[in-house]
């Protein structure tokens, strides 16, 4: 269990192996990896750069898999969320969770998820060829964290 | 800033994020403070200074406020020494 | 895309990597993998093996994938099962999904665990201190399966 | 099995998987059939052998069977050359 974050590439295996290392309760290991897509809203994207708020983001991501922890009967968990400026197809964010069963395991994994992209302090500025922009955050992704029937006072007045 | 010998305590540290922080033109400053006040409070002065401030800050915008980290509302207490930051809607992951 | 079965361990991170090789449009990549738990139903688990029914077992996975293509809007899915005598920690089956978006690729993910669990030719027998026994189907895989809304005709009469 | 020139189209290829293989000892044989039958039919047959075959084929035991690799039900149709394969609950993944 863990949260990182990182300018440097992640070996999401490697990471993967060393949570469920020595773990033999674990049959299911469940991971999801965000990657830099080379198109967003129609537009083609060179480089992204991601910023983030040193001392909140990482208590967020803590808060987040504390959550997770809670409400899903799972072993460990960890986040790695990467900073700086990403190509396309460059990994941004790993999610891993290993468990007992998948369906705990399945759950946690989204929940955090859902949760870091409404809740953790990361922010995505995208090169394109017609200048740089910051990205606009996604009704669809504070639909997808209110599926959790979470309160959802934290976005403020 | 005034010239007190307790200055320390008698400032707030603003953050600005992201696109606030590009389109405010700075990433913090210091900001004095009487003694105890207000998210709110503190929100209401920045606007009054009109222009960029008044435009991104302006109730209705999609903007969050961390008071040391933690997120807040308008009426969340801030004293001096605090770190309170303002946030665009986050786009990670 | 594609179905593999086989004895040799398999290297999840570099097939998931060659999975979304070259395709740009893709924003997520989920896996899960399966490990051998040491303890099953309260017993010491020492070894595993796995039996598949050749020719079958490779079209019904190939079935499956085809219903999660067909109900998600993903890229590519790959499911690596092995078989034959397996350890606890090593790793049983991977499914790895990619797609534009997280939510269709975790949902695409999840489906085709839970059909394989209830719809692949697979066997476990169990080494355990009291002897050999083959697993007991789980009701819990049935009830994981029948969540999708599919047609349960599959389990005969 | 019987010895007229059309044998290999006579029979059918019953095969028994992982539990079943070991209880009734055997993965796999030719059954002999006049012509197109069913499933139901062919389990019947086996059910009749008696010991274990009855014990582990009756009705209500939780036994699939596929033909030619398809899942089947009991009325499923099947002709000589066919491969019947007798299945217990899977416990894959």
């Amino acid at each position: 269990m863990g949260v990182r974050i990182q300018e440097a590439p992640f070996d999401a295996q490697a990471e993967a192996d060393a949570l469920r290392e020595g773990d033999f309760d674990v049959g299911a290991v469940v991971t999801f990896t965000g990657t830099v897509r080379d198109v967003n809203d129609g537009d083609a994207v060179g480089t992204l750069t991601l910023e983030h708020y040193p001392g909140m983001t990482e208590k967020a991501l803590e808060a987040i898999v504390d959550e997770a922890r809670e409400r899903f009967d799972v072993r460990r968990i960890l986040v790695i969320h990467r900073v700086g400026t990403l190509a396309p197809g460059d990994p941004i964010v790993l999610v891993a969770v290993t468990g007992a069963h998948r369906g705990e395991a399945f759950d946690a994994c989204r929940f955090v998820m859902d949760y870091l992209k409404t809740r953790a302090p990361f922010w995505k500025k995208e090169r394109t060829p017609s200048g740089d922009r910051w990205v606009d955050a996604r009704a669809s992704d504070d639909e997808a964290a209110r599926r959790w029937g979470g309160d959802s006072s934290a976005d403020g007045p | 800033m005034r010239g007190s010998p307790d200055l320390a305590t008698s400032v707030v540290k603003l953050v600005f994020l992201a696109r606030l922080r590009e389109a405010l033109g700075t990433s913090h400053e210091r900001f004095a403070v009487a003694g105890p006040t207000t998210v709110g409070a503190i929100r209401a002065a920045l606007i009054e200074r009109g222009g960029a401030w008044s435009a991104e800050l302006a109730n209705g915008r999609a903007v969050r406020v961390a008071v040391n980290h933690e997120l807040a509302t308008g009426t969340t207490a801030v004293a001096p020494g605090d770190e309170v930051a303002f946030l665009p809607p986050v786009t990670g992951g």
